[in-house]
This record gives C-alpha cells, structure tokens and sequence, in this order.
C-alpha cells in the first residue's frame, strides 16, 4: 500500500455499504439520499434504510438525537441496505458513540475532528476523546477537520457561521465521492434546482462538495478509492423511488384504470404520513385528499367516498389501525370498496414511532367484533409497494371489499431504484357497475366472484340504503333472522375466499423442495431473499416463500409447504403469521424465527437460524 | 337540476314498514322531510340520506333515496366523504342527541367549522331512545334516567350555542311536532348554501315524554316559545303582545303597551348578520325559548374551498399525466 | 283421559320448557320471569331465554314486534332454558306465525283468541284464520279469550281499555300457574311491592291472575295438569340473578375485598348496558360511575381511574369493544390494572344487537396494534359471570394487567337461582402495593408474577411516570434501543403467560378420556353440558372440557387435548376458538361445529353432532 | 394540604433530558409551570399531569411528579377517570391543538360541560409538530403545509369561542413565551374550582414560527394584544392610551383622548359575569387580539355533585354491605 498522496491504488467492490451518521440537524438524510441517487445514475443497484429519533430537533450532540441513513450501492441486483458497514460516517461524539458497535474492524470510519469538543464528548458520555485514546486504532480512521475546512472554503461568501455549518455534510460527500469514485454532477445538478431562489446556497454547497473532493484527493490517510460497476439491471427508464411515494402513485394509477377519482380520508401518524404529504400535491389528477380530524374521521369519510362513487382509500399506522377497527366492520358488512394501508411500527401502543416492525398483522385479520374477514395483503419493498396499492385497488374495486394493505416503516422510508411504468402497461381493472335497474338489488351478485353490484348516488333508478345491520341475504333491506344470518356469514367469508383464484400462484425461490422452507411477507422480503440466495447458492436445499398475499392466501400455498421438511416463519414480530399458518394449513413442521427489535433483518442472523433450523433434530421455537 | 320530475312525497317513501313507536315525533319529522323533498327540486337519485346509530338514525331505510345507515356517531364524517367525493349530491345528515352530542361530539363540530355543505337534523330527545332510556348530553341536570337514578350530575350542552361556539353559519332551532314548519325548514336548510344545522325538539314518548312541554305544548308554546324569521319582530304570546328587546348585553322580554314599551322597541331578527353575538344570545334564552333559524349566513362551503383549489390545480396542470408523473424529477435510463 | 272438567288428571314431569310470545308491549318478558321466579321458589331449578326485536315498541301486531322468553323449569340441575317446548303461549297471531315452527306436534298452545283480529291476521300476513283453518289440529290448542276475560274481570274498576289490557298477560300467567300447580303468591307478593303507590293496578293484575286461574280450573279443554317436583338443589339461601347483574355484583365484591374503590367507566351499549344500569344504583358501596361520551372516553377514563388507584372497569359490547382497542394497549404496556368487559352481540358491525354470538374472541385477542396480549377470560352461565367478574378483578389487580372478561347477550339476560354468597367466603385479593420508595421504580416486578409494583398518586416518594412509548426494561424511562424493546416484548408476554401458575387447570366432564372431547367457552356451557351429559349418560365416550380461561389456557390443557381420539371444539361463530386451539396447541384430531345464528346451541343439534364427528373416519370440517 | 414543604421548582423537574427543538416556546411553558407549583401549596405526590400525543405530550415525563403521557387526543378523558377516582388531587392536562381539538376534540368538550375540577393547557402552534408539520385545526385559511401545499381550504376554529360555546366556566389565553405570566396564570387557573381551560399561543420555530408575530413580537405587542384582567380597564397600546368600548353589540377600538373619549368610556373587564355574552365577544376579538383571563365564572364542579350525590347515597344508605345487597329482594331458602 503506497503512502504516496498522488498515487493512490483503486480496487473494484461488488458493493459497499455506507451509513451516515450524525446530529438531527446535520442533513444525514439529504447526505444519503445524494450518494445513492447519485449511484443510482451511475448505473448501480441502490438500497436505503433511514433510521431517525423521533424527536423533531433533539439538543445538539446527544445520544438519542442522533439521526441515521444507511445505503447500499451495488454491480448486482441487490434488496438491502446491507448487512456489514464498510464504512462509517460519524459527524459528531454522539453519532459514533451509537454507531460504533455496528462497525467491524478494519473497515473505515469518517469522522469530523471538529465536532469532538470537550462539550459534545461529555453530552456522548465519553470520558476521554477516542480520537486520542486509541479506541479507534482497530477501524481505518480517516479524521478531517470537516466544519472548519468547510467554512475556510466559504469564507469570503460573507455567510454567518450557522449557515456556513449547514454546508459541512456537503464537504464530507465530496470526500467521500472521491473514495468511492461518484461524479459531483448530480448532486450540483440538484443544488440548482432546490435552492433556484438562493444562489448563495447553491454557491456555498458547491464549494463545500468540491473542497472535500479536494481535501480527499490530497489527503494521505486515504490510500485507496473504489470502484463499483454499474449493476445488471433490466434496461430501462430508472427512478428511485420511496415506498411511501410509491404507495401514493399506485393509487393514482389505480384511479387512472378504473376510470375512477381517488379519494384519501386520512389523519397525520408516523410512518404513514408521507402518502397523504404525496396525494396532496395532486389535485390536478383529481385526487381528493381530506385530512380528516381523527382517524375515525378518516376511514368514516372514506366509506362516504367509497358510497359516492370513489376509489376510496385510507392510510394510517398502527394505533389509527385500531381506531380505524369499527369502521372496517362497517365497510365489510356493506361491502364498500376500499383500501385502508398500514404503515406498520413499533408497537403495542404509542410504541416505537420511527422504528419499523411487522406486528399489526394480526389486528389487520381480527381487529373488528364479529365475523369480519377483509383481503390483506402486504407489499415487500419500496417500489413494490406501487404494485400492492395497485393490486389492492383492483380486488377492492372487483370483488366490493375493503383491502388492507400493509406496508411497514422500512420499506416506507426506504427507496430503490424503480423501472417506471406506464400507465397503458398496467392492468387493466373491471368495476362491476350495474346497469339495469330491473330487479337489481344492492345485493345481487356476480356468479363467480360473488362481488355486489355496484351502484351510486346519481344514478337514476338504484336508489338503496345500505347499513350495518345483518341485511336479508336478496335484498339487503334489514333482516334478524337466524337462518338469513348464517347465510350472510357464511357468503361474507366465502367471496373473501374465492379472491383465491383471482391472484397469482405463489412463487419459490431458490431450492423448490427440500430441506427448508423459509416463510415470510412484507418488508422482510430483501433480506429473506437475499439470505436464503446465499444459502441456496452454497447447495443448501433452502427455499423462500414470501406471501404478497395473506387473506386469502393462494391457491398453491398447501402445496408448496408440503414440499420441505421443515418450514421457518420468518417476522419482525412475536410469531403472527406463524400462528395463522398453524390454523389455516395446520400439519406442517413449523419453526419460527422472529425479532422484535424495531430493526430490519440482517442477512447473516437469518442464516444462522436457516443452518439451526435444518440441524434441528425436532420442532424447538424460538 | 333542470328536468326534475314533479315528485310527490310518496315517492321519497321507501318499500320499508317504519319501526318507531306509536307517537313518536320522528314520524313527523319523516313525513316532513318527504314532504319537503319534492319541493327543493333535485332528482331523487341525488338525493343522499346519512345517518348514525339510534332511534333516529333508522331514517334513511324509510326514504326512497340513496342512503347509509352507518355506524354510532360517525355520519357528519361519512357525510363529508360523500359530498367531497361528489360535491353535486343533496346530502342530509341524520343523527340523535346521543349520536351527534355524545360519540359523534367531534364529528359534529369539525363539519360544521368547515362548512361543509349539508343538512344536519339533530334529532334532540334529550335521552338514548334506541337503548332504552340513558342520559344523553342534552339530558337535563338532576334528571333521572336509568343511568341517573338519583338524578344526572352532567350539566348539559346547549347545540345552539356549540354550534356557534364552531362557527355554524346556519342554525335552526324547531318543535318536533309541527310538520308544515318542519317542511318549510327543510327547504330553507337545503337552499341555504354551507352547513345547515337543525336542532328538532324531538319528544319520545317512551323515554322522555313531554320532556319540551314547559314551552312546546298547545297550552305553553304561545307564551313561552317564540318562533323567530328573518326580517320580522321577535312577536310573540298569546295575544301576541310580548317582544324580544335588548337591554345592554341582555335580552329581555317586554310587553307592548306597558310601561311604554311599543313595537319599535323590538327587535327585528337579522338571521344573516355575519357577527355571531345576538344568535348566540337568542339560543341562550330559555323562557321564551327561541326557535326558527337564528342563523344563517353564507361563507364559502368546505366543498366549494376544496372543489376550487382542486379546480385551480387541473388548470394549472394542464397537460399532467400518470405518465408524465412518474417520469418528472430525477429520472436516468440504463 | 277423562274430559270431566272437575275431574282431571295430574301427572309429574322432570322439566318444563315454555315460550312466552307476544307483542312487544304485552309484557312478556315479566310474565316469564314471574312464571320462572314462582318456580324457583318452589324448589325448581331454572334457566331462562329472553329474545326480544331490537325496536324499542315496535308496531302492534307486526312480525317483527314479537318479543319472546323461554323458560325451563326443572326437578333436576338444568343449564340451558331447553330445546324442545312443552308449551308455546303466543298472545297474538304474530306470535303465533313467528313461534309455531319451534313447537313440535302434540305440545301445548295457548293463544288469546281475541287478539285474532282480521287486523291482526293481515299484519302477520295469515290469509286465513289458524284457529279455524285446522292448521293448529296437531297442537294441543287452548284458545281462550285472555283479553275479554280481563276486561270482564275488572270492569267495575273503572280503568279505561288500554289500561284493563295491560293485565291480560296475567289473565294468561293465572291459567298456566293452574296448568303447572304453582302458587300465586309470589307473583301477588310482587304486584303490591312494584305497584306500591297504585293500589288499583295491585288489584287488577291480581284479579286477572286469579280469573285465568279459575279460568284455566274451569276449562274443559285442560285435561291434564302437571306438576314439576323441587330439584335437589344444595341447601342454602338462593335468588335468581341475571347474567348482568352478575357481573355487576362480581366487581363490587372484588373492590371490597381488595380494600379498592370501584370505578366503572362505560357507555350504554346493547347488550352490556344492564351492568353500567346495576352499578349506577350503588354509589353507597362508593361505586363511582361515569357515563362518558364514548366508549373511548369510557375506556380512557377508567385508565386514569386505575392509575389513581381503583378497581377500575369499562363495560362494552363488540363495536365498543373495537373503539376501545388502542386505548387497551395504552393500558397493557403501561401495566395498569383493570378489566374490560364484553358482552358479546351478533355481529359483524351493528349487526344484530339484541342477538347473541361469540363472534367477538379474536377481537379480545388481537385487536390492537402491536405485540399486546392481554388475559382474557369467559364467564359460561348468569350466575358464572359473578365469579369471572370476581376473578378477572383478582387477576388484574394481582398480576397489573388488563383483563378482558367475555360474556354475552344470551347469559348476560338469562337468568338462573343462585346460590348467594357471602363476602367472607370468596377468596382473598392481595394487591401488591409499593412500600418503599427506595430504588422503587414503576417497572418493579415480583420475581414469580413479574407483575409491577404498583404505586399511585398520593403515595409520597413514588411519583413516576407512565406512557405509551417503549420504555426501560428496569427504570420505567422511555427508551428506544433494540435489545431493550425485544425484552419488554417478551417481558410482557410472559407475564400475561405465568398467569397460568395461578389459575385451576381445566376440568373434564363425563368421560375422561376417550372418543371424543368437546370443547367450548363462554356462554355455551349449559347446552355443551347436557348435551354432553347425555351423550355420556348412554355410554359415548364423551367429555367436555369448557375453558373460562383462554389468555393463558390452563396449564393442564395440553394434557387434556391429547386424552381423546377426536376434538370438537363448538362455538357461536365461525370457529374462532378453534383457531386459537390450532396455533397454540397444533397436533390434535380437531373438528369444529359452529352456529351463527344468533341463537344458542340447541341440545340436540349437539349430539347429532358429536355422533357425527365420532363416525368420522378422518377430518372434516364442517 | 397543611403540611406542605416549601418546594422551590427544581423539586417539580424530573431526571430526565428535556427533548424539545432549541428555541421551543415549550421550554418556557415548562418551565413556568415548575415555577408556578410551589406556589400553589399542593404536596408533589398529589399532583398529575396527564397528556396526550404531541410535542407538548411529552410534558409530563420532565415533571417529578406523577403523570401519564397517553394516548393522543384522550387525555381529557384519561384526567376525568383520575379526578373521579381521586378528587383530591390537583390534575393538569397537557394537550396541543391536535390532540385536544383535532383528534381529541370531543373529550375537550365534554370535559368542559361537564366542569371536572382540572386545568387544561392548550399548547396552541397551530400546526401538528410531533408529526413534522401538518396543519390542525387551529391553522390558517390558505396557510401552506405539509399537507396543504396549495393553502388550507378548511376555516379554524377558535379555542376560546368553542369552549365558550360548550360553557367553559375559566378560559384563559396567553402568550407562550412570557415566563411571568405565565405563572401567574397558572396559579390562577389551579386556584379556580372547575376546569380551567388556557389556551397558550405556543411558537413552534420549526413548523410554524412567528405564527403569533402579527400580535405577540416585541413590536406588535404593545398595540395589538390586550392583557385584561378582572375589575381592570381594558387598556392597551404603547402608550396605554387605547381600550375597548362596547358599542351596541360590537367592540370597538377607542383612543383615550381621541374623539373626546376618556378613561371612563373604556369597558372594566368583569371576568366573573355569569352571562358569557362579553366573553364571547373578547375571545372573538383580532385586533387587539385579548389575552389573560377572559372568563372565570364559579360554578359547581362535576367531581363535585358526583361526589356529592355519593356522600349522600352513602349517608342514605347507612349499614348497607355487600351482604345485605345480595340478600335483597327476592330470596328463598332450600
Ligand atoms: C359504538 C357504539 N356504541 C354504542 C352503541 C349503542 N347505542 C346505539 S344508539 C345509542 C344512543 C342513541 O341515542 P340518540 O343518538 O340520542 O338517538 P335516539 O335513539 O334518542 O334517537 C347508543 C348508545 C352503538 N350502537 N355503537
Ligand atoms: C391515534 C394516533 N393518531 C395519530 C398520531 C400521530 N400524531 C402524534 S402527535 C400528532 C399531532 C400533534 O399535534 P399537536 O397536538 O398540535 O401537538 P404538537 O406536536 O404541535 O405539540 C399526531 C397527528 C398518533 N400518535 N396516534
Ligand atoms: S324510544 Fe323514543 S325516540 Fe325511540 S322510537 Fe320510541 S318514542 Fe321514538
Ligand atoms: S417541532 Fe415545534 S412544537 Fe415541536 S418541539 Fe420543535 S419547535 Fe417545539
Ligand atoms: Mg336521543
Ligand atoms: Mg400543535
């Protein structure tokens, strides 16, 4: 390894895995963001995983104040933000004080020597400054005075310091750029647009980026930059995409097929708030956007919607869920189309706002009184999150049933790059409106699917009352006898059922019969999948099946699960979709494997379990 | 709204066998909404009856008309879905002093500060009719019901002066058991643009019987009830001699010709003054109380804001389409 | 059979079962009761049934209108009100139409044919007369003139019509006390305590109870009378208590014996209202209850009740309950101790309220955001609620959780004798009261319950905090880190599940091993009771096993579970019970029988059942 | 109550680090309320504070007192079962304009119909802060946020009118960044009996800063805020020198010299009165916007008649126990 400055060695990676690290205040997300679109052009595979206190602006320097963005950017198709840090962006005490743990020796470790003030080490709860006490000796420590190099570089601007700080975290992208060999283009290109009004800004943040290109450029301590190649994605028009975002544009989309307006009747909660902030910037699609006074207001003004003649959603996380409960019942008793999304978090209760989790599964299934059944169904990633809004759309729309759709903060928060659709591509979708008056009730049903007639205000000679009261099975007029009650049960629960044979098969991954079936839905997916590739990849008869679908659940499902030995229920939870598996397909060797930690997966804790679970020599949950 | 069929009220009766008991009020007040409707001029199928859960709530399944019988408290929220979704619809809101006082409290207020543009009929029998007979929030103080044995210690609302207290542009007040004013209410609540809110002094003769006849029997009303229009002294009494007149901050009843009092010195009812204070008052009053619309001034509907803006938009992003969205912004091809 | 009216004969039956119908105003439900309560009093054992139209009076004469109670009479120990009728009284042809078909030919029918009005014939949509169309030949028709009759009896009382009328159905009690042989005592007794300040309304009911009795006497169409001898009931003092009232009782027992005050937060809600209706009675025993606005409020009050230190309880039916969810997790995560009480109705949505279900479980279990398990428990007969209501006190206040306490519509308005108890026999409630602010925290825990200590306001030195963040495993603190939140999780879970080291193992009727366990909960008891003692009785190797505690189950279940070939698990929904079974206890040869009708299981709808499942050869699923 | 140590405010603060944005007038709020509580000579151990979601929410965890941080928009309710439960103790609620007016706004005003003996703070910002700015109720017509990019379309509500309008028998409003008086208003409000609703105009420097400058900044002040106080004129302006007077039923704007007006044409603020007409209208007021106690008006309290009709059950129902109630009625022996 040369220590010449000028002849720095370059070395080609599969990957790299980035997380950066700092006060609320220091622009991490931004930061982040700007590294993986920036690679993202360039033609990698990106993954992202933001991961903020829930405080607004926690003081300064403190521990829980300290706000993360973790990003992976890949030459292969990749579906997390990775596992093993290969390096660390820490801006200040508190940020490496809480990260540290994460990073493996030897990897390399960026921080602002600026920041590690007698004041800022004591709010971190360090005794003595590690940059000086050899703590850090084991990780490539690249120390760089990143606040002052910024404002010598904006000096003669004539900012105050305040704004001048804000620019630091742009210093530490360059640097970083010119490790990991990214184009400043960009993220230039994006300092024009976002601050148009302020050419200040705009000047500050470019001099900021390109002095840290520079100062890493001349820097000894870095001995080498990296490569990574551009990734084999399918070709294409490419954006990246949130899963919030992605939420939001499935709805339009779906509206847009269905010949339909959109509605949302919503009330603010974290993680969910982002598709209602997305649905209101489209009014000029007609997209109807209430914010409603509660949560109750919410999904209450949605079956209003939905009554009216609206594709009618709403959006909520977890304790809205609850509140939402009654409603749903009336919803599914007078069979209204619409979707509500869960954003899942940390739970019970007020619980863990910003961290992600996968344990509302069960009030999605059960959270209403009586026999209830609705569709649920989940959506695996950031940009798959567009295909499950629009597939929850279609069966609403189709089979007159309230879908749930659930979502979690990871994929939420997190983005990937996304081949765009268009709009002619996409499914198409068959409202089943009536059309002839004569004899029609609101009750009449299609044959196949059982779907109600749809018809609404406007239209002349389908005048009808709906209601939630049980409803004479013909007619739908209000009706308490026992037998008419049983049958309306029984006929709830069977059209939810036959959206069985509206859905796709479920898929294996990897081995397609054999040792080990991993099981998993939602959000887990990047890392079920990428877990069980590798496992899979060194010859272990390892398979995944992840269900999109969990009310009801395909078709196949009883065949794929008895074609393993053993089966692994994979959840961000306490073991719910375990337990459902255990009462819908019961008779299969089911081991669990959950984590209750308001953090995604890693790959290699999952591997770990696989090689258990298949060394096990009896049924042992965990 | 122009080729409306001349309708009759049987036409807004639906096919279903009413279900309240024998003299209650609500048949009234039924009746004088299907009398109401053929007069207001909008085609049946536009027609949207919303209730919540209670004696009263069962309205919509009696009107032959689109209509949703939802859930306990929730039918301003529902209603709001359906006149955002389709702002064209005549929609009516039917609830309960229980449904829209007591769960529905929230709902209630909101829709009326935003004004959305619907008619409320609270059906005010100050009790739970359909649960047999608790306390509701309209319920008077020391009266026992069967969750007040030894008396309600809950002082009550008064929904005028909520209502106003929420910034209702239209309130009504009105005896249960009149239908010919009940009809000509309706009316004027549908014309009036905005949130019409209407209290129906609604008797259960189960529950609650006689509950408004220290001023709303054939004996009581003329003398202690006055019946207030836009435009026209507050007139009351039996020998119609007894006025409304403002002393101070204070309303007070006065008697023409005593003690000089003559009809100028009363006041003429100003429904549609924008400030608040005198309605506010006039739904305070008890002895007489004040029924007719004490309020109704025009502002621009919730609807009509969110309608606008959405209008504004569409013209100003002319041209915008899925497609086109979805390729805005940072976009790179491989 | 001798028609010589003064001279017939009497014969002694084990058990009686009648009907009463009529309209909603005809005040059937008091007859019943008077009927039920003499018998009591005469030694019977006896359960009862009442089923009434959700209208409050609906019209006169209508289908809808008809208001029913049943009856069971008993010389042995009876559970359920009983399948089959002996006699059906239908007081007008509404009655009549809507009742007939549950009487089988043979059996006894009075009917007051003054009510057979042409009017009223139209009304029950009869085109022609039944008692003249020879329709009701294959009943043992006594068509008397019950309205006249009164009227005749108290014409010179000088009461208008309407008022006479209200006497008829006691003209209608006096003839079936004379069928029976039962004393007209109690029910005079009766009219001169409730009709205390209207002596001419004592005289009335009274003299139309004897002229139906002399009436009855004198009629040659009664050709037999019949007796029910007194049960072997235990000795002791006795009343006949309501399911509601029941539980009512259950909790102010419990706040006596904790040395608590009750607080009831709750909104009237069918069928659950009677107990709020109870407890509003007792503010003597400083019984403190809110009427709140919502059943939000109701539960949201009875939090803050119970961190002020009270025995606090929400009282709700399945829509309430739904509302009530997030709250519940607020109160599950901050361990605060309370019961929430649910009534059980037909659902889903409004649905049918006055009707009975158990459609509501997986509500109990699962209807709230998060990883939340609370104990839930079942109380199975009118007289059972009083225990569970005592014991689901005990649990919550000695473990600090929340308890849910299921009943429903068909124990809560049944009645049964009770055997009273006193104060000083139930068992002891030791609430574990913080006593030193030493190093105290809100998340101190007993090493076996790992129930907190509980601390309120007013204890000097113990002030703290709760709430619905994630908090400290030991401080109590909010807290977000990972490992932290994964052990509260299971911390929390495994409270709720050493529960069951303190609750009595699961007891089996009949056979203790063998052919065929049925399994049930809740309000189902009584039939599952005698269907299954009867199926014992003649040599089936059946036993039942009845859970009243299903959050934990009986630590003993498993044990049970595996004693028998086959399982059949009953309930009065869409199995929902059966799924819990599956998931926490898979393995076992299950089978469900379910009814969603609104109506209780019949006895021998059951044991068709259970010869059905026996014959078997392998599962199905009905 | 007798023997109550001298607290001094760092008694009242909790261990733990206080996480609200630097330059939040939260801190300021807090901070006067652990000032105003030695004042008040209640033991720590019998005071509460209970909240419900929000920024402010977080409030009770830095009180060293006991309190609930609940769930959103039901700490109202959560209070009403602590003050029933245990009337004794001195109960505060925390709530911001969502929590308390959007998703909470029934609890709001049931539990001032109902006068349970609290003191309710409304941190007003007019924005959602916890959820990083949506509008709330209280926002702006046409002010831009995170979810009305294009302007509100939805009219605010008034904090003072609503709960006029639902009987509010205190109601106080407040700037949220003058320490003084804020701890005097708290003093007051806690000697109140009855709920005591401050409405504290709360800068939010993230979401929606300078929301009150048009009235509350250094400049502004003088001229448009009114601080009245009860038996005191209501006199304002830099150089005190300008009040209100009733004119009809509309307040107007007077210069003290002006237009021959004098001191004595300027109104007393009498906070006491009964009628809320004159409250009503001050709360209505924009300019000057009126601040202090606007309405204090005595009254019995719900904790007060509902524990007062217990006392007197329990007198009636002397020797009474659990096994005489189950032994009542009906009974029979076998
Ligand atoms: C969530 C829920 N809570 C409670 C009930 C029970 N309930 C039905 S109607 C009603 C109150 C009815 O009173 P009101 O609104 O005044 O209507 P009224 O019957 O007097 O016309 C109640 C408490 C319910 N159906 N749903
Ligand atoms: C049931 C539920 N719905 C929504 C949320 C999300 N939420 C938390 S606080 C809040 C609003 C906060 O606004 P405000 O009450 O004004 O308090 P502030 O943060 O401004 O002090 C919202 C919508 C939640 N926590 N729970
Ligand atoms: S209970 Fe009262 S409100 Fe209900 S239908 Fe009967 S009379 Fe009318
Ligand atoms: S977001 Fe606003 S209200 Fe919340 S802490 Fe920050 S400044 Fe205060
Ligand atoms: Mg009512
Ligand atoms: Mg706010």
């Amino acid at each position: 390894m040369s220590n010449n400055f000028s002849q720095k060695s370059s070395s080609e990676l599969d990957s790299v895995v980035i997380r950066f690290a700092g006060d609320s205040g220091d622009g991490m997300q931004l930061t982040g963001t700007q590294f993986a679109d920036t690679s993202a052009l360039m033609g990698n595979d990106i993954a992202t995983f933001p991961n903020y206190p829930s405080e607004i602006r926690a003081p300064q320097g403190s521990l829980f104040g300290v706000s993360g963005f973790q990003v992976q950017v890949a030459s292969q198709d990749i579906s997390t933000p990775g596992d093993d840090l290969d390096m660390l962006v820490a801006m200040n005490p508190a940020a490496l004080k809480t990260n540290l743990p994460d990073l493996a020796p030897g990897k390399m470790l960026l921080v602002d020597t600026d920041a590690f003030t007698p004041k800022n080490l004591k709010k971190a709860g360090y005794e003595t400054n590690p940059l000086e006490d050899g703590s850090l000796e084991p990780y490539r420590l690249i120390a760089a005075p990143m606040t002052s190099s910024t404002k010598a570089a904006l000096l003669d601007l004539g900012m105050d310091t305040k704004s001048m700080d804000r620019s630091k975290n742009m210093f530490t992208l360059g640097m970083i750029y010119w490790i990991y060999g990214r184009s400043m283009d960009h993220t230039i290109e994006f300092f024009q647009k976002k601050f148009k009004k302020k050419p200040i800004v705009i000047e500050a943040n470019t001099r900021a980026l390109k002095a840290g290109n520079v100062y890493a450029e001349n820097l000894e301590l870095i001995a080498t930059t990296y490569q990574v190649r551009p990734a084999q994605l399918k070709k294409g028009k490419y954006r990246i995409i949130m899963g919030n975002q992605a939420t939001a544009w499935g709805f339009i989309a779906a509206a847009k097929k269905a010949n339909k307006e959109l509605f949302l009747g919503s009330y603010p909660i974290t993680p969910a708030s982002d598709i209602l902030h997305e649905l209101v910037k489209h009014p000029e699609f007609r997209v109807k956007s209430f914010q409603a006074e509660d949560e109750i207001a919410g999904v209450a003004s949605t079956i209003g919607a939905s009554f009216a003649g609206d594709l009618a959603i709403t959006t909520t996380s977890g304790p809205g869920l609850a509140l939402k409960g009654e409603a749903i019942g009336l919803a599914m008793i007078t069979e209204m189309p619409m979707v509500i999304v869960n954003v899942q978090r940390g739970g019970p209760s007020t619980g863990m706002p910003t961290k992600t989790e996968q344990s509302d599964l069960m009030q999605a299934m059960y959270g209403r009184n009586g026999e209830s059944p609705v569709i649920v169904v989940a959506a695996h990633s950031p940009s798959h999150c567009f295909d499950m809004a629009f597939e929850a759309s279609k069966l609403a729309l189709e089979h007159m049933t309230p879908v749930i759709l659930m979502t979690d903060g990871y994929i939420a928060n997190g983005s990937e790059p996304w081949l765009i659709k268009k709009l002619a591509d996409l499914p198409t979708i068959t409202t089943n409106i009536a059309k002839n008056p004569e004899g029609w009730t609101p009750y009449t049903r299609d044959k196949d699917s059982l779907a109600r007639e749809w018809a609404y205000p406007g239209m002349e000679g389908f005048e009808h009352r709906v209601g939630g009261l049980e409803k004479n099975v013909q007619t739908g007029n209000v009706n308490m006898q026992p037998m008419n009650h049983e049958e309306m049960v029984k006929l709830r629960a069977e059209k939810v059922k036959r959206v069985e044979n509206y859905i796709p098969d479920l898929e294996v991954e990897g081995a397609q019969e054999g040792d080990l079936l991993v099981v998993g839905w939602g959000g887990t997916y990047g890392a079920l999948h990428t877990a069980v590739q590798s496992a899979f990849g060194v010859g272990k008869k390892v398979g995944l099946a992840h269900f999109n679908y969990i009310n009801p659940m395909p078709k196949n499902t009883a065949e794929v699960l008895k074609k393993f030995k053993k089966i692994v229920v994979c959840e961000l939870n306490a073991g719910q979709f375990y337990k459902i598996l255990l009462a819908e397909h019961p008779g299969h060797n089911y081991f669990k494997y959950n984590k209750v930690q308001g953090l995604p997966f890693t790959i290699q804790e999952l591997m770990n379990r696989f090689d258990q679970v298949i060394a096990a020599e009896k049924v042992v949950n965990v | 709204m122009t080729d409306v069929k001349k309708y009759t009220f049987k036409d807004f009766a639906s096919d279903q066998e009413v279900r309240w008991c024998p003299g209650c009020d609500d048949y009234v007040i039924l009746r004088a909404v299907q009398k109401a409707l053929p007069e207001i001029g909008r085609k049946k199928e536009d027609v949207v009856f919303i209730s919540g859960i209670g004696c009263s709530s069962r309205f919509p399944y009696y009107m032959n008309t689109y209509g949703v019988h939802s859930i306990h408290g929730r039918a301003a929220a529902v209603a709001t879905g359906t006149k955002l979704a389709n702002p064209d619809l005549s929609v009516w809101v039917i609830t309960g002093d229980g449904d829209a006082l007591a769960i529905g409290g929230n709902h209630t207020i909101h829709a009326i500060r935003r004004n959305v543009d619907m008619n409320v009929i609270l059906f005010n029998n100050e009790i739970y009719g359909l649960t047999k007979g608790q306390f509701s929030p309209t319920s008077l103080l020391g009266q026992k019901t069967k969750t007040s044995p030894f008396g309600n210690t809950q002082p009550p609302f008064n929904p005028g002066e909520l209502a106003i207290g929420a910034h209702a542009r239209f309130f009504a007040r009105i005896s249960g058991n009149k239908p010919k004013e009940l009809s000509a209410m309706f009316i004027q609540a549908e014309q009036f643009k905005g949130l019409s809110f209407i209290e129906v002094l609604q008797n259960c003769v189960i529950f609650n019987d006689g509950a408004f006849d220290k001023f709303n029997s054939k004996e009581t009303r003329p003398d202690n009830q006055v019946y207030v229009e836009h435009g026209k002294k507050m007139i009351f009494g039996h020998d119609n001699n007894k006025g409304l007149r403002l002393n101070g901050l204070k309303l007070e009843v006065v008697t023409i010709g005593e003690n000089g009092v003559t009809e100028d010195d009363i006041l003429v009812h100003d429904a549609h003054e924008p400030d608040p204070t005198l309605h506010f008052m006039l739904t305070r009053m008890e002895n007489p109380i004040v029924t007719g619309v004490i309020r109704a001034v025009e502002d621009m509907s919730f609807d009509e804001r969110f309608v606008g803006q959405m209008e504004e938009r569409i013209a100003a992003g002319k041209g915008v389409t899925f497609d086109s969205l979805v390729e805005s912004g940072e976009t790179y091809t491989l």
